[in-house]
Parts: structure tokens; sequence; C-alpha cells
């Protein structure tokens, strides 16, 4: 267990310094997706399992990939074609992978063995944390609601201005 | 009758508030009228309520008429109440029946002028406020209208307010007047702290219980009254603002700076005789103020070649008379002297318009000559008026009322022979300036020419007031030549009488005769000296000392240019260098101060956001890190 | 849970949290310096759901869900600017936009 | 309730005028002139019943406000607001005519910031709470500043934040005071209230005395002006557009005298009556000082500005020499000099709108052209000096007479001002109407708006220098309570220590 805890926690550590030190986004962004999933697999660990799966789906999953998105708007035309296609080569993608592929052995070996289902003090379960979410904390969750439209109100008023800029290209992004 | 003494004051108020309004849509003939009107029936009121008043006494000797309480604050109740006795019956009826006939005159002498009705609109304002001045039942509405006869003094002055100098004219007297008034005002401070009311009858009354001879607030109060009065009557060291003064037009200078406004002071010293009884060093002083005054004017006067301002310093000289009266306790010839010289010298100064007007505009004694035969009626009516200012003995009003001041500078208890001789010494002067102006002007070969004659109402003016000039004095007489005593009876129902030392017959007749022979002295040297033995005097006045000494004469013995390099210039210097207001600096500079380090701080706001971010993160540290290290020292 | 040590969880967090740090001020492309920020407020979660953890309570879960709203709408107006600035400049460089500097 | 009707309706009228002025000036302008019309028929309708009750307070308003910490909607008026209420919608209405032609730009919202700072000045008078009166102390700051940073002339900005910076500063000083008093007060009793007939009275030690007064009086210095804080006036004055500166002269300052008379005293009687003698040297001061500074000037608006600082002096003077005639003279004093000094710069307005100058060396001569105008700048220069039979004579006169059992020196030096203030008004008179018309201005003499608004001015004056019973009579019992409010706390407080000088606090 110890030693689970320890690799994925290297894991992440090590995807997160390759994620600042890399000179190119995407690359960037690759590791950082995989500490990404490095630190769901310490929530796992640590019994959060809701949390686990957040961080997995809308962290890596939706947030992300709207980096990705912008990466890819950022320098449209030609030159991005054969920059897609210096992307696709093995030494972009060999890291993130070999770390990728620790973490997943990581998971087959908890699903085989069944350590990972550890009962006791620390298991957390999505219930419990639902009710706190909607008991004690229903002010915060108004809160966040409100910062999640004022996100989306600002983002597309900054996207609209975006289209309506004289030389400005035509860019809808709906984000959020 | 009494009862409508409200209309005295009233009536010319009413004038001047209707042309005011209205004035200047009014022909010039309606002007006139109401002009003349509202001083005209105050004159007939007061004539009227003045016999009333002599003939059927009121209780005490005095009429009060309570209009309304003014204000009413902590004790302090001043009414608007006017009070008759026998000093403002005499004022009343001067001051009316001499602003009457000197707008009659001013009918035809300001006719053609821009400014008609703001003329008699300022003119009737005049009379009102110094009617209120001289009928005021209390000292607060005396002030008011101290300060009323003051301000149209001012507006006056400056009637012809295109030209600069007329304007400075009038704000130096309105300024050294004011200076004066606000002595008075202090003093008026005073008599209220001490007695609780400003009612001048109630002063009087107590003063004598409150207050031992000679104590201290006695002399304070006195004092400052004095400076009020010398102030207003310009006499030392006030006196500067008189000669600037006939910038005015003439009428002005003879209703206002001749006739009543400048005896306001007597009139005031008079009024208030309690209090200067009470303290008699200031009364002293009074005398001695009066004495120096006279004689001064009387040498400057001598060297003048304005016409006007002639005339300016013999009224100094002439109120310096009437000060050495008060001051001696000789309170009733102060008062005769008052009346009669409002007359003559009202028809000095209107003679003189005449003269000015019809060189076109001359004021320049040596430029003038031989008008007695252009201007017959101008010249006999000014010969009286100079013969009753050089009090020529026995014809003329000014000789009784002069004789009279003599005679009781000697006699009376306060009284010393040299302030008897220093009036002596007056008359001669007088005498010899007078009749230099009057040889000058109408004698000797022809000046300039004739270009306009008096009509018909100047021309009554000048006839009416040479009658007066001539016959007032027969009201009060030496009791050498005849026992009349008129007016000091009348006036003794309000002034006390002067009780008289004992003179002995002979030397009361040595007094009669140097008065007699002092002016005629003067009269006949300026004869000589002028029109006899001219070149003498240019010699004079060309030899080194004597330019100087004329110089000095003619620019009134230097108290303009004291006053200038004492008090106006290093006022107004120190005004300027503090334009900008010394005290804004130390918040200009705190404003520097606060913009500089602005600056300083806008330096770290380098626009730089990962400077920021470093600054953020360095700030957490801190925090954490004091966090810490409290905890571990709590 | 008996073998993992909660504080070495700590640990971690505050390392990455650290890494995100030296992201953020030692980038100059603004796209790296976004990155960096959710570095750190993943970091944040972590301690969190370590806290929460160690608790046993909710609580820390439920926080680490308002940090993720918080980071999405982070991401969605700092990816507009990000658009925004290189339209106007045409570069991301930070050090280049300093429009505001006083 | 007629108290806050009378405090509200100008802002009323205000937010209307500001919603009419998309038609045009006019419905702006002529709703504002009725909003204050009938502002004015309110108050005087309230006068004549307040006086006919005979009781004390003509009004009282009592609503609670916020509850939880002491604050109460409370208005109260007595006499002495009564007659400073009535200045003050009289003094707008006079300022509305006079920014008749004026003001050409965003008339509506220029009408709207005139009538919220003549609520917040009315707030100020009535306001019987101390939290409400802080309110309303801040609120005519703010429409105060706007008008002189839009509608002013040429240094408007720097005068607009001078002005700000100055008044906001004394204001939250004596916000610190309010709040301590507050709670040295709920210490003490349990009862934590902004009641200020709760707090008259509250016991202080004297090193709390001092520091709540000195907070007082930071805020009413400042806005007298006296002396060292004076810098402000001058510049703000000068700036504004006519309207903001009869406001400014005729009413924003009296809101310091107003202050001193009504909080600071009544609070803390004995430190003001340690303070008393320096209070009366500023003012001597300020008399002098301001006078001088006047006759320096030579920008016409400058100068009555400075004037202003010295009349304010006198104010001052009566306040702290504390008997009764000294402060009925101060109460004249402040009528009439806000009547005088706003019609002065009514004329300035005028004069500047004319000749486009407000430089005195270019100016002169302009009697001729325009006799009317040059009557009433006469007439109120005069005023200014303080003449016999108007209103500011009364009032300086009641002022040195009062003072002069305070102290002798200083009412001797005081009364020097009468000879200063002589010296700048005839310079200013001189200046304009006099003299050689050298520019060969031909301007056109006063309309038939302007005279009448300048005449009804003129008729105060020469009224409370005639008559001043009235204003006298309905000054008297609020003035006396103040002073028996803070006698009676000296007497409770240092009954031992009370020296034999009565009148004094």
């Amino acid at each position: 267990m110890d030693y689970a805890f320890y690799i994925a926690a290297a894991a992440a550590l090590a995807a997160t310094l390759r994620a600042i030190t890399a000179s190119h986004a995407v690359h960037a962004l690759l590791y950082f997706i995989v500490s990404l999933l490095a630190v769901a697999v310490i929530f796992l660990l640590l019994g959060a399992h809701f949390a686990a799966a957040l961080e997995v789906i809308v962290y890596a999953g939706a947030i992300m990939v709207l980096f990705i998105f912008v990466v890819m708007m950022l320098n449209p035309g030609p030159r991005s074609v054969q920059r897609e296609r210096h992307w696709l080569r093995p030494r972009i993608w060999a890291g993130p992978a070999v770390l990728a592929a620790v973490l997943a052995a990581e998971l087959v070996y908890f699903a085989a063995t069944g350590a990972g289902r550890s009962a006791g003090a620390g298991q957390v379960e999505p219930a419990e944390v639902g009710l706190a979410l909607f008991g004690p904390y229903l002010l915060g969750v108004e809160m966040a609601s409100v910062v999640l439209l004022a996100g989306l109100v600002g983002a597309y008023h900054l996207g609209w201005h975006l289209g309506r800029r004289p030389g400005g290209r035509e860019t809808g992004e709906g984000e959020a | 009758m009494l009862n409508g003494l409200w209309l005295i004051p009233a009536l010319p108020f009413a004038a001047f508030v209707l042309l005011a309004a209205a004035g200047k849509r009014m022909p010039h003939p309606a002007v006139a009228a109401i002009g003349t009107a509202g001083t005209g029936l105050s004159a007939v009121l007061a004539l009227l309520v003045g016999f009333d008043y002599a003939l059927r006494p009121p209780a005490g000797n005095a009429f009060v008429q309570t209009l309304w309480t003014w204000m009413a604050a902590g004790g302090f109740t001043p009414e608007i109440s006017l009070c008759l006795d026998a000093l403002s019956a005499v004022m009343i009826a001067t001051v009316t029946v001499v602003g009457f006939f000197i707008l009659l005159y001013s009918t035809e002498h300001m006719a053609g002028e821009e400014g008609y009705s703001r003329f008699f609109a300022y003119m009737n304002l005049f009379v009102g406020s110094m009617l209120t001045l001289v009928l005021a039942d209390n000292l607060l509405l005396l002030y008011l209208g101290w300060e009323g006869v003051g301000l149209c003094s001012y507006l006056l002055i400056g009637f012809w307010y295109r030209d600069v100098a007329n304007v400075r004219a009038a704000n130096k007297a309105f300024i050294v007047t004011r200076v004066g008034d606000t002595a008075l005002a202090l003093g008026l401070i005073v008599l209220f702290a001490h007695f609780d009311t400003l009612s001048i009858r109630d002063i009087l009354a107590r003063s004598p219980d409150r207050w031992l001879q000679g104590s201290g607030p006695a002399a304070w109060a006195a004092l400052l009254l004095l400076g009020g009065a010398v102030g207003k009557s310009a006499q030392l060291p006030l006196q500067v603002w008189l000669p600037d003064a006939m910038a005015g037009p003439s009428p002005v200078s003879a209703l206002i700076h001749a006739a009543t406004m400048v005896a306001a002071g007597v009139y005031l010293v008079a009024r208030m005789h309690g209090i200067f009884t009470l303290a008699p060093e200031v009364q002293a002083l009074v005398a001695v103020l009066g004495a120096v005054t006279l004689l001064l004017a009387a040498a400057s006067a001598l060297a003048q070649s304005d016409i006007k301002r002639v005339l300016a310093w013999s009224t100094i000289s002439q109120i310096g008379y009437m000060f050495l009266a008060l001051g001696v306790g000789a309170w009733s010839a102060a008062v005769f002297h008052f009346a009669t010289h409002a007359f003559f010298k009202a028809l000095l100064f209107l003679g003189a318009g005449v003269v000015i007007a019809a060189l076109g505009d001359e004021h320049d004694l040596h430029r003038m000559g031989g008008l007695r035969r252009e201007l017959p009626l101008t010249f006999w009516s000014f010969l009286a008026g100079a013969a009753s200012l050089a009090a020529l003995p026995l014809v003329t009003a000014g000789f009784y009322s002069k004789d009279l001041i003599l005679y009781q500078a000697f006699a009376s208890p306060q009284g010393s022979p040299w302030l008897w001789a220093a009036g002596l010494a007056g008359a001669f002067l007088t005498g010899l300036y007078t009749f230099r102006m009057v040889f000058l002007v109408f004698f000797g070969k022809a000046g300039l020419p004739v270009i306009r004659k008096p009509g018909v109402a100047v021309s009554i003016s000048l006839v009416v007031f040479s009658f007066f000039a001539l016959t007032v004095g027969f009201l009060q007489m030496p009791a050498l030549i005849a026992p009349v005593t008129v007016f000091s009876d009348f006036l003794s129902r309000t002034l006390p009488v002067l009780p008289v030392v004992a003179v002995s017959p002979a030397t009361e007749i040595l007094l009669l005769l140097d008065a007699l022979i002092a002016p005629l002295i003067g009269a006949s040297a300026a004869w000589w000296l002028t029109l006899r033995r001219p070149g003498f005097t240019a010699r004079i006045e060309r030899s080194r000392a004597g330019s100087a000494l004329h110089r000095f004469w003619l620019a009134g013995w230097g108290f303009d240019a004291l006053y200038e390099t004492l008090v106006v210039r290093p006022f107004v210097r120190m005004a300027r260098l503090n334009r900008d207001d010394v005290l804004d600096l130390f918040y200009g500079g705190l404003a520097w101060c606060a913009s500089r380090l602005s600056y300083r701080l806008c330096r770290t706001q380098s626009g730089s956001v990962r400077r920021y971010a470093l600054g953020v993160l360095a700030g957490a540290v801190i925090a954490l890190g004091l966090v810490a290290w409290f905890k571990e020292f709590p | 849970m008996s073998g993992i040590p909660l504080q070495s969880g700590l640990v971690v967090a505050g390392l990455l949290f650290g890494l995100g740090a030296a992201g953020v001020l030692f980038r100059r492309d603004l796209l790296f310096i976004l990155l960096s920020l959710e570095i750190m407020t993943n970091a944040a979660g972590l301690a969190f759901v370590t806290a929460g953890a160690l608790w046993g309570r909710p609580d820390g879960q439920v926080l680490f869900i308002f940090i993720l709203a918080v980071a999405a709408a982070e991401v969605a107006v700092g990816l507009a600017l990000v658009l925004w600035l290189y339209r106007r400049t045409g570069t991301l460089d930070v050090d280049r936009a300093n429009r505001l500097r006083g | 309730m007629i108290l806050a009707w009378i405090t509200f309706i100008p802002f009323a009228g205000g937010l209307a005028a500001w919603a009419a002025a998309r038609r045009g000036a006019r419905p702006a302008r002529w709703i504002s002139v009725a909003a204050l019309a009938a502002d004015l028929a309110l108050l005087l309708w309230l006068g004549a019943a307040g006086r006919e009750s005979g009781a004390e307070t003509y009004a009282v308003v009592r609503l609670p406000w916020i509850p939880s910490l002491g604050v109460g909607f409370e208005l109260a008026m007595d006499g002495l607001s009564f007659l400073l209420v009535l200045l003050t919608v009289f003094l707008g209405l006079a300022a509305v005519l006079a920014s008749w032609t004026g003001i050409e730009r965003e008339t509506g919202f220029f009408h709207f910031n005139l009538l919220a700072a003549l609520t917040g000045i009315i707030g100020v008078f009535v306001a019987a709470d101390l939290f409400l009166f802080y309110f309303f102390w801040e609120l005519m700051l703010v429409p105060m500043y706007f008008l002189i940073a839009l509608w002013g002339h040429e240094r408007r900005r720097y005068a607009a934040v001078k002005f700000f910076l100055f008044t906001q500063l004394g204001g939250l000083a004596m916000l610190a005071a309010i709040l301590a008093l507050f709670f040295l007060h709920g210490r003490m009793t349990g009862d934590y209230t902004f009641q200020l007939r709760q707090l008259v009275g509250t016991p202080l030690s004297p090193g709390e005395a001092r520091l709540i007064l000195a907070g007082f009086l930071a805020a009413f210095l400042v806005k007298l002006p006296a002396v060292p804080f004076h810098t402000w006036l001058p510049d703000a004055h000068t700036e504004a557009p006519t309207a903001g500166s009869v406001i400014l002269a005729g009413l924003l300052l009296k809101t310091g005298a107003y202050g001193i008379l009504r909080f600071a005293v009544p609070l803390c009687p004995e430190a003001a009556a340690e303070f008393a003698p320096a209070a009366m040297v500023i003012a001597v001061i300020g008399i002098l000082y301001g006078a001088v500074l006047a006759f320096a000037q030579r920008d016409i608006k400058r100068l009555v500005a400075y004037t202003s600082v010295s009349h304010m002096g006198f104010v001052l003077l009566g306040i702290f020499a504390w008997n009764e005639i000294a402060l009925q003279g101060a109460l004249i004093q402040v009528l009439c000099h806000g009547v005088s000094t706003g019609a002065l710069f009514i004329l300035c307005g005028a004069l500047q709108e004319r000749t486009g100058t407000r430089d005195l060396e270019r100016m002169g001569g302009l009697w001729n052209s325009a006799p009317r105008m040059g009557g009433m700048w006469l007439f109120f220069a005069l005023a200014a000096l303080g003449l016999p039979g108007m209103g500011n004579f009364v009032g300086e006169f009641l002022v040195l007479l009062g003072a002069w059992r305070a102290s002798v020196p200083l009412t001797v030096l005081a009364a020097l001002g009468l000879v200063v203030s002589t010296v700048y008004a005839v310079w200013m008179v001189q200046k304009t109407f006099f003299g050689l018309n050298a520019s060969n201005w031909r301007i056109p003499d006063l309309g038939v708006r302007e005279t009448t608004s300048l005449c009804a001015l003129m008729a105060v004056i020469l009224w409370i220098g005639l008559y001043p019973g009235p204003f006298l009579n309905t000054a008297r019992d609020s003035l006396a309570n103040l002073r028996e409010a803070a006698h009676a706390v000296l007497e409770a407080q240092s009954a031992p220590a009370a020296g034999g000088d009565h009148d004094r606090p």
C-alpha cells in the first residue's frame, strides 16, 4: 500500500516537473494530464473515490481539453498541419505513456488484489459528500454557481469582443 | 407738532428711496423737485418743531419718540428712538435749512450732469442720515447715522467715478474716517459694558454716580469717543482725508465737508459732554488737539493754490476752534460756532462752485482774478462769507462766535492764556488766508474768461446764505457790545453752562479788542502781500527756506507722506506679498510630498505579472513565517 | 487505512504546489502560467482531500469540489484572456504585456 | 413627518429635474424652482405654526432606522434650526435662479446635484441623531464635489479635490469622535445610542473630552473655516460655478458654525471652555488675516471668498465668547453673511458671464453701462463691511459686544477687522464699477430675474439690519437651551472647580 502511494506520488511529481519545464505546450499538457491521473490514484488510495472520479472526469477530461483547444487555436494555418505531424512522433508521447502505464499497472493490481478497497476510518462515501454539500455547504454551492456563472459571462463577453474586433477572426468558444 | 418728529429724517429717506428706485427714468425737473422737496419739507417741519419746542418746552426739556425696538439680545435693547432737545433742535434746523438751500443751488449747478438723479438721491440719503445722527436718542442709532453720513461722503466724493483720483480720494475719506468710527464703536462697547445701556440720557444721568472724576474707564470711554470725533471732524491726527475730499462736486463740499458732516464730531463731544467732564485729561486733550489743529490747518491753508483746498483747510481750522471750545467746556460756544460756520462756509463753497464753473472747471487761484466785475453777485456774497470766516468785527456772524470761543478759552476754569493765544494767532492767520483768496480771485488783473454765469436758483441760495452769514451772530453777543444771549439761553436747556472765572473788566475789554483787531491785521496783511507787493510774496516763496516751508504746508505738514510710509505702503506690500496665502504652502507641500511618494510607489507597478506573483508569494511566505514564528514563542 | 502515511500526502501536495508556483514564476508564456496555476489549485485540492481523509470527514472533498468549480471558471476566463492577448499583441509573453505599468 | 418632507422634497425635486432634463433645460429649472418654493412654503407654514404653539421645538420626527446599532432616524427643529433651514431654502432658490443662464451642459444632473446638496445641508441642520448627522454631513459633500468638478472654471479639478480632501479628513475625525462618544456612553450606561439628547451630558474624563472635542472641531473648523484650515475655501469658491459658490459660502460654511453650537460645545462643555481662549485667538487671526488677503486678490471671486474667512472669524469669536449677546450676534452674522456673500457671488457670476473674466485689473468703469448692477454690488459690498442698518452690522456689533466680556484685547483686535474690511470693500467697488472703463466694457444691466432675486436678498439684509427682532426672538430659546445644557453639565461635573465667570461654559 505504501509503495502504491509512493509510486503514484513519484509519478505525480515527475509528471508535474516535466509539465512546467516542457518547452512545448502540448508536451506540458500531456504531462499535466498524467499528473492529474496520478493525483486521482492518490485520492483513490486515500479513500476518496468520488474526488478521484471528479479529478479524472472534470479536471483531466474537461478542463485540460479546453487547454488543448486553445493551444490549437493559437497557431492555426498551414503550419499547424506540420505541427500536428510533429506531435505524433513517439518522442512526444513516450514519457507520458510510460508514466501512465505505471499508473495503469497500479490500478490493475488493485483491481486484481482488492487491496485498494480499504475499509476503515479514511473511507468517505460519495453519499456523505453529497449530504454535506447540500446540507451545511449549501451556501457554498450557491456561491460556486455564481462563480461559474460569472466565469461563463466573462468568457462569453471576452469571446464576443474577440469576434467583433475588426481584423479579428470570428471565433466562437462557448467554454465552461 | 412734536409727534411729527420722525418725519424729519423720514422725508429725505423717502426721497432717496424714490430717486434710487426710479430716478433714472424721471425727467430732470421731476428729480430736482423730489430731491429738494424731501429736504425742503423736512426743513419746514424742523423749523415748526423747533419753534414748538422752544415755545412750549416738554417736561425735562427733551421730547423722546420711540419708534420700535431695534434689537433685543441679552439685556442689550437699543431702540430706534428720536430725541428732541435744544442741541438737536439747533442741529436739525441748521442741517435742513442749509441742506435745502444747497440742494436748491444744486438743481442748477449740477444741471446736465449724467448722474443727476444719483446726486440728489445721495444728497437726500445724506440729509436723512445726518438728521438721524443728531436726533438719535441712543448711541447705536447715532452710530447708524454716523456711518450713514460717512457712506454718503464716500459716494459723493467719488461722484465723478470715472476719474480714479476721485475714487481714491473717496476711498481715503472712507477708510480714514472708518478708523475713527471703529474707535467710536469700541467706545460704545465700553459704555455698554459699564452702563448696560446705550441710551444717551441714561448714560449722562448715571455717569456721575458710576464713575469718579478722572477714573480710568471714563478716560478710556472719552478717548474712544474722541477717536470717532477726530476722524469725522478731520482733526489731528486724522485730518488727512478732508483736503482730498474736495474731489467731489462743490455742493457736496458745501453740505458735507463744511457745514454738517464734519461737525458731527463736535456734536458728538457736545452730546456726550458728561463723559468728557469726568475725564479732564481727555478734555484737555480735546482743547490741545483743537488748538494745534487750527494753527496747523490755517498755515496749510495759506500755502494752497486750489480754491477748494484753501476752504477745506480753513474748515479743518474752524472745527479746530470748535474743539478748542469743547475742550475748555464752552459747549454752547462750540455749537454756536458750528451754526455760524455752517452758513458762512457753505456760502463760501457755493461761491467757489460758481467761480469754478464760471471759469470752466478751473481750481487754481493764480489763474483767476478780477472776477469782481464779471460776477458781482457772487463777489458780494463771497465777500460776506469771507468776512464772516475771517471774523471781521461787528457785522459778521463769525466774529461773534469766534469771540465767544476766544473769550471762554481764556476765562474758563479749564482755559489758559496759551489756548487763547493759539486761537488769536489762528484768527490772524484766518484773516490772512481768507483775504488772500478773496483778493486773488476777485481783484487784480483778469485771469481766465467767464463762460457760465449763475442763474436764479444759485443766486437765491447765495443771497440767502449771505444773509445768514451776516446775521446769525446777532443771536449771541458779547456783554460789552449788547447783552444778547438768546442762543446760549436756549442751549442751556440741554448743555451745562460754563462757570466762567471772573475776569476784570479791563481784561475783558482787552480780550475783545484783541479779537477785533487780529482779523483786521490779517486781512490788511493779505491785501499788502497779494495786491500791493505781490513780488515780495513771490520772493519769499522762491527763497530756499520759503519754498521748503511752502511745500511742507502745501502737503499739509507731511502727514500724508508719513501715513503713506508708515501704514499704507507696508500694508499694501505685505498684503501683495502674501497674495497666494503663505499658509497654503504647507498644504501644497503636503500634496507635493504625497505625489512624490506616489511616484516612487508607481515604480513598483511594473506591469509584469510574474513580478506581482512573486510579490504575492513572498507575502504569503512572510505571513506564514510570522504565524510559525509566533506559534513558537507564544 | 493503516499503511498510507497521511503526512506524506500533505508533503506531496506541498511539493506540487511549490512546483506550480515555480512554474508561475519562471515561465514567461501566459499559457504555461495558467497551467501552473492549475497545478497549484490541484495541489490545494489534494491537500484538502488528504486532510479530509485524515479526519474521515466529507468536508475535504466538498471543498475539493468547490476548488474544481473555481478552477473551471478560472480556466474559462483565463483562456479567453489568453486568446484576447494573443489577438491583440501576437505574443503570449507576459513580460511584454505590461501596459498596466504605473 | 413634516420635517422629513422638508428635508427630502429638494432631493425628490432634484430627481424629477434630472428626469425631466431630457426634455430640455427649462423643465429642469422650473421643477427645481417649484420644489424649493414648495419647501419654502411648507417651512414658513411650520414656522408660523411653531410660533403659535409656543413649543420649544417646532417639529420632531422619530423613526427607528437601525435599532440594533442604536441609530434612529431622528429629526428635530427648534428656532435655531428653523432659521438656518430657512436660509438654506431661500439661498437655494436664489442659487437656482442665478444659474438660469450660466449652466448649459447637463442641466438635469446639475440641478440634481444642487438640490441633493441642499437636502444634505437641511439634514445637517435638523438631524438629532449623531449617526444621521454624519450621514447628512457626507451627503452634502459628494454633490458639492460634482458641482465644482463638473461645472467649475479653469482649475476645477484641483479645487474640487482639495475641497473634498479637506472636508473629508475633518469628517473622518468627527466620525471617530462620534464613535468614541457612542462607545463611552454605551459602556457607562449600557445604552448604546446615537441620540443627541441621550449623549448630551455624558460624563467624560478631561482627556476623553479633549480628544472628542478635537475630533468634532476638526470637522467644524475646517468647514467654518478657521484660519490654518481655510485654504481649501478660496480655491473651491473661485472655481465653483455661481450656484456652487453661493451654496458653499452661504450655507456650507454655516454647517461648521452650527456644528460647534449644537454638538461640539454641548457635548464636551468643559473641554470647550478650556479651548475657548485659543478659539477666540484663532477667530481674531481669521478676521484680520482673511481681510488682508481679500484686499490682495486680483480674482474677484477669490476676493469675496477671503472675505468669508474674515466674516466667519466673527462667528467663531461669537460662539466661543458663549454669552447670549455674542451667540445671538454669531447667529445673525451667520444669516447675514449667508445672504450678503451669496448675493456677492451671484453678482460675481453675473459679471463673469458678461465680461468673461474675473480679473479685477481688467474690469473698471462698469457703472456707466450697468448702474443697477453697480448699485447692487455697492450695497452688498457695504453689507460686507458692516454698515449699520444692514444685518451684518447687527451681527458684528453684537459679537463684539459679547466678546468684550470674554476678552477685551481680542475684541479690540477684532474691531480692527472693521477697518480692514472697509479697505477691501471700497477696493472691490473701485476696481469693478468705478474708475476708468479702460477695456471699453459695454455690458447689459441686470435682467428682471436677477434683479428680483437680488432685491429679495437686499430686503432680507435690510430687514435684519433694521428690525432683527423676529430673528433674535426665534433663536433665543434654543440658544438659551444650548447654554443651559452646557452650563448644567459643568455644574454637575465640576461644581467646586467652577470659576466666577458665569457666562462662559
